[in-house]
């Protein structure tokens, strides 16, 4: 049983990392290692647009972290690196008049340090 | 010892950065567009252990494998996370 | 006036990313508008043709299967580097489809008959 | 006087394109040249993000194309590579019962075919 | 004629792509990351006449101009694109 | 048990993207969580450390100026790679600050000194 935290730095549409990290968090928790969080960062903060619409033929990202999410994994989203690229909490939207938004539960508005914490508790930090 | 886990094919400067950045005893694990590299195209093997996914090479339509290339799968991805003391990704 | 064509350039390696797959849509749409059209692949890109591609693990379209299918769509025969494929250790049987194989100079020399150029 | 179309496909964040599409087109209006209109496609639907919230001292680029826009060059985003990135207009959303969206006017959601009317109207297509 | 607009840098496969597409008379514009190729890097000038946009270079701390590029600002970028038949950006 | 020390390398070229400016947003932060942390600079990320940068004219901010103020938030000097910069013609005299100007050999076996390592 070892501890992993994930660092998300790929956009799901235009990186290649999106599909790997799920695979991989899939593998650790079915070989019963513990996943202490997930950090979405950069372009990585693409991941948690609640408004993707993929063609149902094809792998769905999106619902695919909220099933992760189902079975306890903290999905962290760096809130200014979100923001920058379009991607609001509730809170902050309304901050801006603005009554639409799309960074919803189970994903969390967070800051950095949150990435920090989860490194400092994990045996390993692997990145996508 | 570091596992560096390289998703860009050879012709990018990622991949040059990567291959300047590993030591003796390293490993090596391809996926994604990291999965184009054959051993013909550097000389990893000396240096390195080298792993390739392979889900990523065969999405890609690869076949043609060397024989110091070991394929594996997600469950043995993460397995070699934990043989090596870290990784990066490049 | 007839309409200006349009050449195409793909440069990037299949699935990592959507540029391949957005370019071929953009040359399926094009040639339904009558638009004289060609898809160019060099770099990377030339990788989007090999054939046995099966993305079901990886979830993404094996749109190399479309390719077949330009003909269809009235978009004419890709145009190939050879120098690309020769770097990458390609040999043209490996190859999905009959391409338009060019070594660097024609292909430069056929992208220049083209109105207008793009690139993904 | 010259009639240009531009498209773009580069994101505001993680691609370089976007603050010299917009220097490009200022100039091209400041020579009394037309622009036909923009299109946006693959990482370049992006821009069309109106949740977009850069920190106020850098460059703004979503209210660079609103002032385009107010000098009556249509934007256009393809409206299939938006969806795939998290990027809807009010009716998508409505169709999936989202009340959220976030590609509102002057952006429209255009298809590929309205690319090929633009390239064929201009004397020139320049993409960033 | 073709103006090629390239905007990544030497090291990268973008740019050797662009080289091997330039013939006889085409021009060479360098942009945002372009901006750090010199003539040293390649043999571009024999082929295409070459140049710079000025606040792309300037953005980025560059002060060396190697002679055969020609800075040049917006207002100039505009007509480029209109003495050349056609662009294509790298 | 002390905290792990963090690596983050740093290798694309400044304002076109955002990854550097993130990657020292990064640093930065885990500076003040009392992390021991390194910026390590290769291939074009070396030009991030390029003096005399004046972003006015593209709306970037100009953050190759944060790095002098680095000591300030517990990090360390920046490691950069001499084979990178001398494949640029990038001379130490010409960089923003004074940076551990390494090797190869010597900055890979720096790299392998840190816990955990992240790459932008």
């Amino acid at each position: 049983m070892a501890r992993f935290s994930l660092l998300i730095t790929s956009s799901p549409v235009d990186d290649q990392g999106v599909v790997t990290a799920i695979n991989f968090a899939r593998a650790a928790l079915a070989a019963n290692h513990q996943l202490c969080g997930i950090f979405f960062y950069g372009p990585g903060t693409h991941n948690a647009n609640s408004l993707q619409l993929v063609p149902t033929d094809e792998f769905q990202p999106y619902s695919a972290w909220l099933e992760l999410a189902a079975q306890g994994i903290p999905l962290h989203v760096c809130v200014t690196a979100a923001a920058r690229r379009g991607i609001l909490s509730e809170t902050e939207a309304n901050e801006q008049d603005s009554v639409s938004y799309n960074l919803t539960p189970p994903f969390q508005a967070s800051g950095l340090g949150q990435f920090i914490e989860l490194m400092n508790s994990a045996d390993r930090v692997v990145q996508f | 010892m570091i596992l560096h886990i390289l998703t860009e094919s050879p012709g990018t400067d990622t991949f040059r950065q990567c291959f300047a950045s590993i030591s003796q005893g390293d490993g090596l694990l391809l996926i994604q567009n990291g999965v184009y590299m054959n051993t013909e195209h550097q000389m990893f093997s000396p240096v390195a252990k080298i792993f390739a996914l392979a889900a990523d090479r065969q999405a890609r339509g690869l076949t043609d494998l060397s024989p110091e290339i070991n394929l594996i799968d997600y469950a043995e991805f993460v397995e070699l996370t934990l043989k090596y003391d870290k990784t990066v990704t490049w | 006036m007839s309409l200006p064509s349009l050449a195409i350039i793909s440069r990037h390696a299949p699935h990592g990313t959507a540029h391949g797959q957005e370019a071929l849509d953009l040359a399926l749409v094009s040639g339904t508008f009558g638009q004289a059209i060609t898809l160019f692949f060099i770099g990377d890109g030339v990788y989007q043709l090999l054939q046995h591609q099966q993305t079901d693990m990886i979830g993404r379209k094996n749109y190399s299967k479309t390719f077949a299918a330009l003909d269809f769509y009235d978009v004419s025969q890709p145009v190939v580097c050879t120098e690309s494929l020769a770097q990458r250790g390609i040999s043209s049987e490996s190859l999905c489809i009959e391409a338009n194989l060019q070594p660097p100079e024609n292909w430069r020399a056929l992208l220049n008959n083209f109105d207008q150029i793009v690139t993904f």
